[in-house]
């Protein structure tokens, strides 16, 4: 087993006992995907060496930020003990009308006000998901999986189910917005779009509500022991709003940067890889159950999901094999995670 | 045939593929006013959910269905079933249904393989790295038309096939990637030839975005309409196609003649573009396969003349 | 408060409670379990509007109080669950409570860290911890219980809190510990803060003095001085019955010898632990919380299993590696958390009661005899007295106490040969408490070896043959249960504290 | 227990209710013994998925089962590519559709056992694993079947299995009831099933009850696995055919009905006779709107709504209606969390 076996050994090898290194772990499980992530690419390289170049770097960035703007969004409803499934028909859906109202009543928006837009919406669909699962107090998993059905379904009988090929004004040209560009040896240029920032710029945003509000740690709180968190007087139902239409707002957000990017609005796109979002995020370090997690892991844990989905070609292994591997991948990646989590755990 | 109703059965509904395809149906419908002319199809692409479909409508008792299967040999048992009760079966992009009364092909799916193929060349040069794409491996007629590609490369002994038969799922984000990762893995890769609708699109952007347009080949099926962009950068070498309105409307017209108990002769003239003069042979199974002339290149020159 | 009456669904939990509290008094709460003390707690706190009545705070009527307005006026509670975040570090969650009310519970601020850290150090050194970098960081559920009711104590305190509420706060204290927080109230006393306690441990309450106020059945009983109720009046006002404090314990061990430990062991907690349980003995065991009393029970119930020594019961060594090895070799353990270590409080009476039989109810192809499991079901309720015969009635539906019972019934399903205690009567009122002690008797007389893990040093003494007392993971005295007396067993539990560190 | 019947009670309705509209909408050809016939056979192949996720959830642990049909699909698949290699399906049907049959279970036991042993023993949480073993076993039967539908032919038992009728009823409809009934029976009177459900509803109380836990689970997911198994030998004899990607839409579907079912997502309480009717009611609803020519995005939406709608009555209404001392009682009792 190439790609994930030897991944794995070696992440072993370097992740091995030791006093200071196994504290770290324990408190950081992040550093777990880290190691994972190098083995990988190292690995990688070994097999083909063409994977180290620049345009490599830059294509597995320009591909993480749809799933990076998901992941962080999964990662605070995660943190806060729930669980979203929607988040992809929330974008989906508000990509598309947006598109369609602009296309039609305003084909000259600037950019930002699209952006602002879909926000909005992505807040409002969120801010629904957060309302059911406060008021009908049922497992998130359950009612997200009820929303995702009902925005999607909603988006395609009565919506449309056209492609939008040529998008309007800005959003045409700013998934096209280069940031630094170079030509490589044979001629082809790469070249790192503008939306790439956006990523980068939400995990901060990110780190910072998380980690230096009130509203970061009564998220955490929340994810911890909600009865608790009720009665230490945090208003745990605008908690469960604002989480809720915080991942709608990146799920929007995610939704224009995808069809940007992809120059067409494709209302069947996105639904369907939600719960690769939420491996990512658990690989980061995030436990299922809520109450953990960081910023950092869950963009080390994106990009792991990024890079394997990207080196299987380069690795070479035949495209009738690659569920296989991926498959194991996930196993192997998670069950090296949970046996190493616990080794460092000091038994309570 | 006062009121009788056909129902044409897609392989997903809302892409513009099967759209095209719909307003076929509808005009077939205008055009037989009195018929009961209607498409449906899944909302994802999945062949239990048509299967149901197809299992449903036999049970409204529909008097014919027009079928674009997902997956030919799932619906063999229902479509076996819906004939025994005197349903007409008729089939299209799925030569090898057993259960059908006849299955209706736009052309020879090896000539349109080859034909890609030789269109490839021409822009290659007949030289260099080239690879495929296809919806999924069970496709079965994707498999065939980059199987008859492989057949006619070999003419060429400067092209060199790598990485084959990478599939795609019709998804133009993850084509993209792949495509991508296809371009970093063989900086000298010179041509793409691809099966599903949205496989250009996806290859065409990662051509484009690299600054290769014109210097990397890509042939493969696609819609003139959403291709017409790359195209024109000539991102897209060319692309074929057969018109799915015409193959709506052409297995409506089959199922009519069927419903009134005609019979179906080579060279018939089934009244629609591109199905003048069909060849009719035995098909797979007891009923008949029908195939047209519709095939379609077109590049950036010719693409205008089709605009769907 | 006036005339506060509270229902939940049916249950009618406060009947017209009135009480008032002044600044710088101390209340103790007392009453039987489920008398409706956390309940009156719980609607000053503002976690509950009240069903009827109102709250007068400095002469302002309030029908209701949301838990920031309780919190706004200077309301701290320290709840009977403690009410800590777990995975929130024990700076914050001392003192994030303060910024939360600050800003009137709107949670889009930024936090104020060197503020953080400032109150919590401050409380948490008020009620004698010694404050470290590292303490601070610590995640709230990587520390022991004792720390953790520290802790919640210092987030009650560590705002200007006007009233101070403990639910009882020193269950899993030490003597050490509650010397400590005495101190604490009295200084809180002296700025002129109210504390209102609730607590099962009389003897605290003299020692701390202050005013009684008595709960039977959600209403207010009594209310006065505490120094003019003798523990005799206190136990008939709160149960409406005579309860005497006499030592239960009448029988006498036989001279069988039922289980030996050998030189157990499990690093870290405690070695080198040897004694012999004879047969119908009921022996105690105790210690500081530290003490490895703890780990010691869960090792003999196999659910942390000893890394040494060995455990023989009736001559023959068993093995325990996990819960249901101890099982089979006869022994029986009822964890010290019932609610969330024993019982199935969404299923039936009936699959609590059969939970540890399932195989030998199942017959030879695997199929359970119903009809025999609701018969030994049934017969356990009777035994047990619970107050309904329904054994259908899932036991989320009983009240504490008997919720206690079926716990403890359960394990007379396997007809256990020893059955070791885990803190029986935490939590338990009087009444309860007294139901439960002449069960341990009663099954100490059929023969079994009983060993009560408690911190309650009246409950052992006023059932205990022998008392083990544990400082530091050893067994440091073996004292007679009807000669020994409470400070006694205190000078061995601290004195050999004191060697350890020297 | 008694004290959920509501769920039982609002299904039953909601059949009677879908008949009766159904029977309006088609002027009665959806009452015809065809249909109920064709519906009948459709039910059984996601109603074996959706116990076996009701099995996954009731166990406890955050369990789900997402890998279901593609356990199915594999199993269908192994089968096909194995037996066919020694036994001729159209020469000697008997010993093919037997073979057929064991490899499929075989491969379905393997599944659930993989499944079970991860979950128990490595303690990966169930959705990451049950997502990584789908990737798996889709992947094995893409390289199995090379990524095309492979033909199982229409041996006579293994035909009659998916296509024949007894007494009017398909054949696989009985063997689904059957099946939803051993597993009922085994979840009310055997141990296994009462260890299942009571380490749902705490685990830390099952550990110091000293059951077996790991077994438990493992048997659990391997139970699992053998459902999926037999949903794929029914999907095989069904369609004649089989493929990895056959039945892609069933993975939430399967949840879906569970849920409606009343089958509690956090562990500890399920009914069999529920998700079955519940399995029923959302194949009459979804070829209901087949019938009224409705799109399928119409449908989805409509579960969705459904989805949503049940909860909400779950929550407010019906269930106080119903058994309203047990809901006073419930509502207010917290689920111990489990101390870590
Ligand atoms: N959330 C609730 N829902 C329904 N009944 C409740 C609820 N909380 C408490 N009760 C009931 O109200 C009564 C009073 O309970 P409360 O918790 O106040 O008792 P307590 O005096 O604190 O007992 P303990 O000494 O056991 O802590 C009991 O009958 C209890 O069962
Ligand atoms: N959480 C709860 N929710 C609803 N009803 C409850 C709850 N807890 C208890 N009850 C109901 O309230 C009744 C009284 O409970 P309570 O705790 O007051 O009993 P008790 O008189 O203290 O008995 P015991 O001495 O056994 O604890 C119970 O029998 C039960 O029916
Ligand atoms: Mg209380
Ligand atoms: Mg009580």
């Amino acid at each position: 087993m190439s790609a994930a076996g030897t991944s794995h050994n070696q992440a072993a090898a370097n992740a091995g006992p030791g006093g200071g290194l196994s504290g770290l772990i324990a408190k950081r499980p992040e550093f777990v995907t880290l190691v994972l992530l190098m083995a990988i690419c190292i690995a990688v390289t070994i097999a083909n060496p063409a994977f180290l170049q620049p345009s490599t770097l830059i294509d597995i960035g320009r591909a993480s930020v749809v799933t990076g703007l998901f992941a962080l969004g999964v990662f605070v409803i995660l943190a806060a003990g729930g669980i979203d499934v929607s988040f992809t028909a929330i974008a989906a859906l508000t990509m598309y009308s947006i598109t369609l109202l602009v296309q039609k009543y305003a084909p000259d928006l600037s950019i930002v006000v699209v952006f602002a837009i879909a926000i909005a919406g992505g807040v409002f669909l969120g801010v629904v998901n957060g309302f059911l699962v406060y008021t009908l107090r049922v497992p998130s998993l359950i009612v997200t999986i009820g929303t995702q059905y009902f925005f999607r379904g909603g988006l395609l009988a009565f919506i449309g189910t056209t492609w939008i090929m040529e998008l309007p004004g800005e959003m045409a040209t700013f998934g096209r917005l280069s940031l630094l560009e170079f030509e490589t040896a044979n001629g082809a240029i790469v070249s790192l779009p503008v939306y790439f920032l956006i990523l980068p710029v939400v995990a901060v945003l990110t780190w910072w509500i998380m980690r230096r509000t009130l509203m970061g740690r009564a998220i955490f709180s929340l994810g911890g022991n909600p009865e608790v968190t009720a009665r230490l007087g945090y208003n745990v139902k605008i908690v469960h709003l604002f989480v809720f239409g915080y991942a709608g707002a990146l799920a929007g957000l995610a939704g224009i940067v995808h069809i940007t990017a992809n120059r067409l609005a494709n209302p069947f796109d996105l639904v369907g890889t939600e719960i690769s979002v939420i491996a990512a995020v658990v690989l980061g370090g995030a436990r299922i159950t809520g109450g953990t997690g960081s910023v950092i892991g869950t963009m080390l844990g994106v990009l792991l999901v990024v890079v394997v989905d990207n080196v299987l070609v380069m690795v070479g292994i035949p495209s009738t094999w690659q569920r296989v591997f991926v498959g194991a991948f996930i196993l192997l990646a998670a069950a090296f995670f949970v046996t190493r989590q616990r080794k460092f755990k000091p038994a309570k | 045939q006062d009121g009788k109703a056909i129902t044409t059965v897609v392989k997903i509904s809302g892409i513009p593929w099967f759209d095209r395809m719909e307003t076929g149906v509808n005009k077939f419908a205008e055009q037989n006013p009195e018929m009961d002319i209607r498409q449906v199809g899944p909302a994802t692409a999945d062949s239990a959910q048509q299967l149901q479909i197809v299992q449903d409508l036999v049970a409204t008792g529909v008097d014919a269905l027009a079928v674009v299967p997902m997956d030919p040999d799932i619906l063999e048992g229902i479509l076996g079933r819906a004939m025994d009760r005197g349903t007409i079966i008729v089939t299209h992009e799925a030569d090898n249904q057993a259960n059908t009364h006849a299955d209706i092909e736009a052309f020879d799916n090896a000539d349109y393989g080859a034909a890609l193929n030789e269109r490839l060349a021409q822009c290659m040069g007949g030289e260099g790295k080239w690879t495929t794409f296809v919806g999924s491996l069970g496709s079965r007629t994707h498999m065939q038309w980059v199987g008859a590609g492989e057949e006619n490369a070999k003419k060429y002994p400067g092209m060199e096939l790598v990485d084959p038969n990478n599939e795609s799922f019709d998804d133009a984000n993850g084509t993209y990637e792949k495509a991508k990762e296809i371009l970093r893995k063989h900086p000298d890769i010179k041509g793409f030839q691809t099966s599903a609708g949205n496989d250009v699109l996806g290859v065409g952007r990662a051509i484009e975005e690299a600054g290769l347009a014109g210097k990397v080949c890509l042939v493969g099926t696609g819609l003139p309409n959403p291709s017409a962009a790359y195209l024109d950068s000539g991102a897209i070498t060319a692309i074929g196609f057969w018109d799915p309105q015409k193959a709506g409307m052409a297995m409506n017209a089959v199922a009519k003649f069927m419903l009134e108990g005609k019979e179906i002769t080579d060279g018939m003239d089934l009244g629609v573009e591109g199905y003048e003069s069909v060849t009719v042979k035995p098909g797979a199974g007891k009923g008949l396969l029908i195939v047209g002339n519709g095939m379609v290149l077109a590049d950036k020159d010719t693409y205008k003349d089709y605009l769907f | 408060m006036r005339n506060i009456h509270k229902r939940f669904g049916g249950v009618h939990a406060l009947r017209g409670v009135d009480m008032s509290l002044q600044a710088g008094e101390v209340y103790h709460l007392l009453g039987e379990n489920g008398c409706g003390k956390s309940t009156v707690i719980k609607i000053m706190a503002g976690a509950h509007p009240p069903s009827e009545g109102q709250i007068i705070l400095d002469g302002e009527v309030h029908d209701e109080l949301t838990p920031i307005q309780s919190l706004d006026f200077g309301i701290e509670t320290v709840y009977q669950d403690l009410s800590l975040i777990p995975n929130l570090t024990v700076m914050e969650n001392v003192a994030l409570g303060e910024q939360l009310v600050e800003g009137h519970g709107r949670l889009l601020r930024t936090l104020d860290r060197a503020r953080l850290k400032e109150t919590a150090t401050k409380a948490l050194s008020q009620v004698g911890l010694n404050v470290t970098a590292e303490l601070l960081s610590t995640i709230v559920s990587d520390l022991p219980l004792a720390i953790r009711q520290l802790v919640a104590i210092a987030r009650a305190i560590a705002c200007e809190a006007r009233l101070v509420i403990m639910d009882e706060p020193t269950t899993s204290l030490t003597r050490r510990e509650v010397e400590n927080l005495i101190d604490v109230v009295s200084k809180l006393r002296s700025r002129n803060v109210a504390v209102l306690f609730v607590t099962h441990k009389l003897e605290e309450c003299y020692r701390i003095g202050g005013h009684a106020i008595v709960f039977r059945d959600g209403q207010c009983v009594a209310q006065g001085p505490i120094n003019n109720y003798s523990r005799t009046d206190l136990a008939e006002l709160m149960t409406g019955r005579k309860i005497s404090e006499k030592r239960y314990r009448t029988g006498a061990p036989s001279a069988e010898t039922l289980m030996v430990l050998d030189r157990l062991e499990v690093p870290g907690r405690f070695r080198d632990v040897s004694f012999k349980l004879h047969k119908g003995e009921v022996l105690g065991i105790t210690g500081l919380s530290d003490s490895g009393r703890n780990e010691l029970a869960l090792a003999i119930a196999g659910i942390k299993p000893a890394a040494g020594g060995s455990i023989s019961v009736n001559g023959k060594p068993v093995r325990i590696h996990s819960a249901s090895e101890s099982i089979d070799a006869g022994i029986g353990y009822v964890p010290e958390d019932r609610l969330s270590e024993g019982l199935f409080l969404d299923k039936s009476i009936y699959q609590n009661e059969i939970a540890l039989i399932l195989r030998k109810l199942a017959s030879k192809f695997g199929i359970l005899d119903m009809k025999k499991g609701k018969e030994i079901a049934r017969d356990i309720s009777e035994k047990m007295r619970l107050n309904t015969a329904d054994i259908e009635l899932p036991v989320s539906a009983l009240s504490g106490g008997n919720q206690q019972r079926v716990l403890i019934g359960r394990w007379l399903s396997i007809d256990p040969e020893i059955l070791v205690l885990h803190g029986p009567t935490v939590g338990v009122d009087v009444g309860s408490k007294d139901a439960i002690y002449q069960t341990i008797q009663k099954m100490a007389e059929q023969g079994i070896g009983l060993v009560i893990v408690s911190d309650d040093l009246p409950e052992l003494l006023q059932n205990c043959d022998r008392i083990l007392v544990m400082s530091a993971g050893e067994i440091v005295a073996d004292l007679n249960g009807a000669g020994a007396n409470e400070d006694e067993i205190y000078q061995a539990m601290l004195g050999s504290v004191q060697e350890g560190a020297a | 227990m008694r004290t959920k019947d509501g769920h039982f009670t609002v299904l039953v309705a909601l059949i009677v209710v879908l008949m009766t509209a159904g029977a309006i909408v088609s002027g009665g050809n959806y009452l015809s013994l065809f249909n109920l016939q064709s519906m009948a056979g459709q039910v059984p192949e996601i109603g074996l998925l959706a116990i076996g996720v009701m099995l996954a959830m009731s166990v406890g642990n955050g369990g789900i089962e997402l890998s279901g049909i593609a356990l199915a699909n594999l199993s269908g698949v192994a089968a096909a590519t194995l037996v066919a290699g020694h036994f001729s399906a159209s020469s000697d049907p008997g010993m093919f559709s037997l073979f057929f049959i064991l490899v499929a279970l075989a491969v379905g036991l393997l599944g659930g056992l993989l499944n079970g042993l991860l979950i128990a023993y490595l303690k990966i949480t169930a959705i990451l694993c049950t997502l990584g073993t789908q990737m798996f076993f889709i992947g094995l039967a893409v390289v199995l079947s090379d990524g095309r539908s492979v033909r199982v032919g229409a041996p006579g038992p293994l035909y009659e299995i998916g296509n024949g009728f007894l007494f009017e009823i398909p054949i696989s409809f009985l063997l689904f009831i059957a099946v939803a009934g051993l597993i009922g029976f085994v979840l009310r009177y055997t141990p296994f099933g009462l260890w299942l459900m009571l380490n749902g509803s705490n685990p830390k109380a099952s550990e110091y009850a000293g059951f077996p836990q790991n077994k438990v689970i493992i048997a659990t997911y391997t139970v699992s696995g053998v459902l999926s198994s037999l949903a794929g030998i029914i999907i095989a004899a069904r369609t004649i055919n089989v493929k990895w990607d056959y039945g892609t839409s069933y993975l939430l579907v399967a949840i879906l009905i569970a849920v409606m079912a009343g089958v509690r997502p956090e562990g500890g309480y399920g009914r069999v006779v529920c998700v079955v009717l519940s399995a029923i009611a959302l194949q009459m609803m979804s070829s209901m709107l087949n019938f009224m020519g409705l799109s399928n995005f119409v449908r989805d939406f409509a579960w969705g709504a459904l989805l949503l709608g049940f909860l909400a009555i779950g929550r407010f209404r019906l269930t106080d209606f119903f058994s309203p001392q047990f809901r006073a009682v419930t509502a207010s009792v917290q689920r111990p969390q489990a101390r870590k």
